[in-house]
């Protein structure tokens, strides 16, 4: 029973994206609303059931009957695993609130947005559930072409056409290099299954074949992800694309990146590249804390709102491939648990953000200062939040950065809970700024508006102000924040992901599994079920009382000596100003910077294997 | 001639990598990116041929005489259609940028930056 | 970065990019020497396991049917794209506008476009068809036939018979026809869970091997990806067409 | 006589893709697209891929340009009233 609910998470909102669709003329908006929700709704209760399931053994399923023959693969099989329908829950769960948010966000949608919406929702489904290379590059594909659409979806401004057409053409080269990278693996191989690749591949050298096909795919798929300094597209098209849309950006499209990554690695070369292992550590550690830095200091810097959360979001991913380049199951789980807690509370401030949005038609931090003093909720909300995302124990994001932290100090590499620190202090503090300005009224406002700012023309409504919050807005945007603190408080969260982790990473048990349907895929051993850690909570605190105190010297920055003021603006300025310079809004400059990532990330797999 | 497909892949590539980044007419930029593809339908197919064989379609064809990777050519199927409607999207958006920057130059559209 | 900052690191990484690949690519067996094992597997199974003699309609249809569902949908994405993207534009000049471009569009062809417009049509879509019912037999099949049927539609357009078409209104139609295309194949697919086997396995009887209407629900798969490619392509087209008309209109006046 | 056609098709399609990328004229682009698309068909021919070939000839030399002339129509009158 549990087995045959395998398909569900992808066809059924394709179907009912396909019946919306053929009905779209003759069903009223309320009906369409509906459809969409209730199918949102019955998906994210098919992955928990799945999730749930797949806890010790996880679920395989092949399309078509055709079970594998010899440890030959004929047909495409789900491999059903806790991560993976973790995601597709995560998934399910933000489309259903998008959705429910967007009942009175946009007035005249047609059923076009719920058609692309549910799409989206099958595609991301796919991607976390498969267990075939090509069938993970067609969901690849499938998301993003919906992205590109979605991201457009205000076609009558400027800017949420460059944003797309950026997002699209850098996107596009990258599942080509993805595509690529599949036929490399399938000349080799011969296969196109995990589970018979990774056998395959583990027997043989790591080449310049197998290296380059590892490094292709990565890149595609990192691209997606946005790590430095693949990231250009994403704050150009966050910032532009309507705010429900936003959601699933931010909340778990691009963490489906770093979750491709994952799987490709641990299915598949982990075998191969297994006596490499530490020069390939350094090489993601290396551009995990990058983009986590630049990232947070983009953040900062930002002051509309929208492209503030995204720069945040690339400086979050930047965590997460720490946490994944560690190469532990602890740091893995670290990750999917901080992909969970990040995930949910960015959706919610990118809701907040929404509200601001629909409320006062900006999203500019300036022309909304202290503008939000009566919205009590909102702003209570965009205070919790920005603690939240700053690390406050017990959200979801305190305790997945503190795994990540551990498993960073056991491999030696405790310098990365700074780089961490920073991370979430910063991009924390910016929320926490935003929050002081708008709703609280702190500090000063500033007379002449951000002249960096993007727009050459007024920005648009993207939907007509409503004159109090409604509920169906306001509701998501809490349940979801709720969520963030809940996804903290699961009992054993921690030992239950990292045992699911362990197995994850096993790639011979994977391959047991598939291809011999093995009963029981068995983690590296018992885990004991451990207590809040003293050590994890006093990070957490500490990183969030440093992001108060990054918001409250933003906030406060006119106020310092002038003599401060100066030194700061001579020192800082310039190198702000020439960093932010490269986010010119050409794509030609990001495909240069692209060509210029998959060589500085391929020569140094290259010397990592050699 | 053993190597020569695989040369004429990363020359694809590269050509049209080389064209998106010199473009000043998204058109072009689009029709560049529609050559990096080709070069992807290239490298599929010649992974899956086999030296003498014949096509999969064994209606001519005895079913135990040799035939090249039918699955390469799924998948280089499949690849065709998401090239026409990724260009499609492509190419919608240019119409709707031609409509509001009034050019399609890419240094030209300047709603975006810093 | 202006333009010859960017050339030069452009130029830089290419060059980095083009050696990894080459050192990737020359890895790869040279040219004809194929070793499988899936194609192989996939070759020797299909005509007693599906009584399909197309070994690629197979593939794609049954073996690796969940890729081409997502296919299907990738193709529909985007058509639902293009309709959001270039739905506004239609809205702002709609009415007389629209209506004097037909008029001016139809001026503009010449009687020999026309004819040979019309000409092509039929046979084009005949063979379109022929094709897609045949994929499980001979090469083609619901994609290729389906693009091979749109590509009649667009020598009509062409041809200036637009107008006429356009009074008839086809792009609703069109949408009911490529969504029953695009969630029928779901349907096949529910279909084998109905039964108790898999999501997409063959539920229908296979018949002999060779004839139109035999491999199960190869077949039937193979006309409904017909259908929805078929639709998809000619709406792209409507809207593309629609989008072109609108300015011959105001260049004339 | 096969290993013949498969290079003289792979070398065009090598000058072919070139061809493509550096015609800067966009309606001539469009054209030399289509031919581009018809050498890969017999390109895919001569590898036995009659399945693709099909395909790329419907897809690479009819709806592409289509949707390519149509595009450029648009947005060159457009340019034209600014």
């Amino acid at each position: 029973m549990l087995h045959s609910l395998a398909p569900l998470p992808f066809a059924l909102p394709l179907m009912m994206a396909a019946l919306l669709m053929g009905l779209s003329r003759f069903v009223p908006r309320w009906l369409t609303d509906a459809i969409a929700l209730v199918t949102g709704a019955l998906v994210t209760v098919v992955c928990v059931i799945l999730l749930m399931g797949s806890a010790n053994q996880p679920i395989v399923y092949w399309f078509g009957g055709w079970t594998p023959h010899q440890g030959v693969a004929l047909g495409v099989a789900f491999v059903v695993g806790p991560l993976g329908a973790g995601l597709a829950s995560l998934a399910a769960l933000l489309v259903t609130a998008a959705l429910l948010f967007s009942v009175k966000y946009f007035e005249a949608v047609g059923a076009v947005y719920h058609v692309l919406m549910l799409s989206f929702l099958g595609a991301m489904c796919g991607f976390s559930l498969t267990g075939d290379l090509f069938d993970l590059f067609v969901f690849f594909e499938l998301m993003s072409a919906v992205a590109f659409a979605l991201t457009a979806y205000r076609t009558e401004e400027k800017g949420p056409l460059q944003g797309a057409l950026n997002f699209a053409i850098i996107n596009t080269v990258g599942a080509y290099l993805v595509l690529c990278g599949i036929a490399l693996v399938y000349a080799r191989t011969g296969a196109l299954n995990f589970a018979q690749i990774g056998r395959a591949l583990s027997a043989g050298p790591s080449d310049g074949l197998v290296t380059m096909a590892f490094v292709l795919i990565a890149c595609g798929f990192l691209i997606k992800a946005a790590i430095v300094p693949f990231h250009f597209w994403l704050a150009d098209a966050h910032a532009m694309a309507p705010t429900p849309v936003c959601v699933l950006f931010s909340g778990v499209m691009v963490e489906l990146g770093v979750y491709g990554v994952a799987r490709v690695y641990w299915t598949m070369f982990a075998g191969t590249f297994g006596p490499h292992m530490v020069a390939i550590r350094g090489i993601l550690i290396g551009f995990g804390a990058a983009t986590a830095i630049l990232g947070a200091i983009f953040c900062v810097s930002e002051e509309h709102i929208k492209r503030l959360l995204a720069f945040s979001t690339i400086s979050h991913v930047g965590v997460l491939i720490t946490g994944l380049g560690l190469l532990t199951p602890l740091g893995l789980a670290g990750a999917a648990v901080y992909v969970l807690g990040h995930g949910l509370v960015k959706a919610s401030l990118f809701l907040g953000a929404g509200i601001l949005l629909n409320q006062f038609q900006t999203a500019s931090e300036t022309e909304l200062f202290g503008r939000g003093r009566h919205l009590v909720v909102l702003g209570g909300m965009f205070l919790v939040g920005g603690l939240a995302l700053a690390g406050l124990p017990p959200f979801g994001t305190a305790l997945g950065k503190g795994m990540i932290e551990a498993a960073a100090s056991k491999a030696g590499d405790a310098w990365l809970s700074a780089v961490i620190i920073v991370a979430s202090a910063l991009t924390g503090g910016a929320v926490l700024r935003v929050a002081g300005r708008v709703f609280l009224g702190l500090g000063q406002p500033e007379g002449q508006p951000d002249q960096a700012g993007a727009d050459d023309e007024a920005e648009q409504p993207e939907s007509a102000r409503q004159l109090r919050t409604p509920m169906v807005m306001l509701l998501p945007a809490l349940v979801l924040l709720a969520g963030a603190l809940a996804s903290g408080l699961v009992p054993n969260i921690a030992m239950r992901t990292e045992q699911a982790a362990g197995a994850f990473i096993n790639q011979r048990g994977y391959s047991q599994v598939v291809l011999n349907g093995a009963a029981r895929l068995a983690s590296n051993g018992p885990l004991i079920p451990t207590g809040p850690d003293l050590s994890e909570v006093a990070g957490g605190l500490g990183s969030t009382t440093a992001a108060v105190l990054v918001g409250l010297l933003a906030i406060y920055r006119r106020q310092l000596p002038a003599a401060v003021c100066r030194a700061a603006s001579r020192h800082l300025e310039p190198p702000l100003q020439r960093l932010r310079g490269l986010q010119s809004g050409d794509v030609r400059d990001y495909a240069a910077w692209l060509t210029f990532g998959v060589a500085t990330m391929g020569l140094a797999f290259a010397f990592a294997v050699h | 001639m053993s190597l020569l497909p695989w040369f004429v892949v990363v020359w694809l590539f590269a050509v049209g990598l080389y064209g998106i980044v010199t473009s000043r007419d998204l058109i072009h930029q689009v029709i560049c990116l529609t050559v990096i593809q080709s070069s992807t339908y290239v490298l599929l197919l010649a992974i899956g041929y086999r030296r003498g064989a014949a096509a999969p379609v064994f209606a001519t064809l005895p079913s135990s005489s040799s035939a090249v990777d039918p699955v390469v050519q799924a998948l280089a199927l499949t690849d065709i259609v998401v090239e026409a409607t990724v260009l499609a999207l492509l190419l919608a958006l240019t119409v709707q940028a031609g409509k509001r920057f009034g050019t399609i130059d890419p240094q030209q559209l300047h709603a975006l930056r810093g | 970065m202006n333009a010859g900052q960017r050339q030069w690191f452009f130029g830089c990484s290419l060059a980095a990019f083009v050696g990894l690949l080459l050192w990737g690519v020359l890895g790869l067996p040279p040219l004809g020497h194929y070793r499988g094992p899936y194609g192989d597997a996939i070759n020797q199974a299909v005509v007693a396991q599906r009584h399909a003699t197309d070994a690629i309609a197979a593939v794609n249809f049954d073996y690796r049917g969940v890729d081409t569902i997502v296919e299907e949908f990738i193709l529909f994405a985007s058509v639902a794209g293009c309709t959001l993207l270039l739905r506004q534009q239609r809205d702002e000049e709609a009415g007389m506008a629209r209506t004097r471009a037909l008029e001016g569009r139809m001026g503009q062809t010449s009687a020999a476009v026309t004819a040979l417009g019309l000409t092509l049509a039929v046979p084009v879509a005949l063979l379109g068809w022929y094709v897609v019912t045949h994929g499980q037999l001979t090469p083609g099949g619901g994609f290729q036939g389906g693009t091979i049927m749109a590509s009649g539609a667009v020598f009509l357009y062409l041809a200036g018979e637009y107008v006429t078409l356009r009074r008839l209104n086809p792009p609703p139609l069109l949408e009911v026809l490529e969504a029953l295309g695009a969630g029928g194949y779901i349907l096949i697919g529910f279909a084998g869970m109905a039964t108790g086997a898999a999501f997409l396995q063959n539920v229908l009887p296979l018949g002999r091997v060779g004839q139109v209407n035999s491999a199960g629900t190869i077949w039937v798969i193979s006309m409904s990806v017909g259908m929805e490619v078929a639709a998809a392509f000619v709406l792209l087209a409507t809207e593309f067409m629609e989008q072109a008309l609108d300015l011959r209109q105001r260049r004339r006046i | 006589m096969t290993d013949a056609l498969q290079a003289a098709t792979l070398v065009l399609a090598a000058a072919g893709g070139l061809a493509v990328v550096i015609t800067r004229d966009v309606v001539r682009q469009a054209l030399m697209m289509s031919l581009f698309g018809l050498l890969l068909a017999i390109l895919f021919f001569a590898f036995q891929a009659p399945d693709v070939a099909l395909s790329e000839i419907a897809v690479g030399t009819i709806v592409i340009p289509v949707l390519l002339l149509f595009t450029i129509a648009k947005v060159r009158n457009q340019e034209k009233e600014r």
